[in-house]
């Protein structure tokens, strides 16, 4: 399960999903908006993504995963548009026999996604809104304007 | 020949367009259309960020050759999760 | 909280339990009930627990997360009775600024808790029952008869 | 003076009991306490496994001494998870 959803994310159901008689291990990440980052109060993200690319990106880190690791499932589900508060962003679960498996292949996808898949975020914070590039680190409202 | 461009996030905003047409010679190749946007769109002239380029979904480098209808996405550094 | 309980474990109190504004990442660990172990065919599992020394002995591992990581908050549950095949054992919910603390305090929670923590489970599997020692390996029901 | 004995999984099983009232002498350390569990319970007598012993639900020592009142657990190989 790859999905782009722009309503509150349901962890239940990627439990379901990832759930197996024969996985005895389930880890899941949950990613939620703070309040706070680097100093900035944060009201709300507004997450954009590149729809059906994302998901295609999503479903390699997956296959990815499972030939790193024994997993018996793994989902991901990512939200867009504005997510409010404590409100979760991302979640993924992976299923495995053994939760040694469960847990790299957990954060394997995680580390993988904020690097690889085309998703972006620009924080609402008191006083403006910024686009992230997690990459790097740069903050993109700085980027000089154009000059011709 | 016509391929079909996407704008994501800080490019999108400095476009002010996320999807359009555009027409580019036979062979051109994804550095060719990226210059030729920037003179289009002058919000994208002073664009510093390191992006990524994808066709068809598939990313690909500057190089890349272009084929009628494709799909060029302009990807900006990333921040999903 | 930590808490063992009769019933099946509801991942969702633990998640609202640790979910706070400043915490951008939540990891969990889901041990459940697999159909096989070494070669028998599972047909449920029986834990026991010394109840009040088991909980102690969760928040003592949340404590000790708490020291070596950056965690908001951490929650433990272990269900204790019979738990049918593909049900949740225990669910582990650990709270962070950032994923890697999560990530780490859950698998040191988990890794931690199967060492030291007084609960037993006994496999019903096809044709018998067990009690395991997931310490050694050793499987108890080999132990052998009384002498005097 | 009088202690109490909490004993768990195939402990339980084998003594039949999983929590009783015994008498001790003064100053009996745990070890004395699981020989006499060991001449009075049958069952526990060929018991090979490696224990544990909490008094008052924190872990000690076969050497540890007991004080009336004690709660004494005994504790074999933990399966949790």
């Amino acid at each position: 399960m790859y999905r782009l959803t722009d309503k509150p994310i349901d962890v239940n159901e990627l439990l379901v999903f990832v759930g197996d008689p024969g996985a005895g291990a389930v880890t899941t990440f949950i990613g939620t908006t703070r309040d706070n980052n680097e100093g900035r109060s944060i009201r709300s993200l507004d997450y954009e993504a590149y729809p059906g690319m994302a998901e295609q990106e999503m479903a390699r880190l997956g296959d990815e995963a499972a030939g790193k690791w024994e997993i018996t499932r793994m989902a991901i589900v990512h939200r867009v548009g504005n997510v409010p508060i404590g409100e979760a962003s991302v979640v993924i679960a992976a299923s495995a026999p053994h939760r040694d498996d469960a847990f790299k292949a957990c954060r394997y996808a995680i580390d993988e996604l904020k690097k690889r898949v085309p998703i972006w975020k620009k924080e609402i914070y008191e006083g403006g809104e910024i686009w992230i590039g997690s990459q790097t680190g740069e903050r993109f409202a700085e980027a000089p304007a154009a000059k011709s | 020949m016509k391929v079909r461009v996407k704008l994501f996030a800080m490019l999108r905003e400095r476009a002010g367009t996320a999807d359009a047409r555009h027409e580019v010679p036979d062979g051109a190749t994804v550095k060719e259309l990226w210059d030729k946007l920037r003179r289009e769109y002058t919000g994208l002239a002073g664009v510093q960020l390191k992006l990524l380029y994808a066709v068809n979904s598939e990313y690909v480098t500057l190089d890349h050759e272009l084929a009628d209808g494709d799909e060029v996405a302009f990807i900006p550094p990333v921040s999903g999760g």
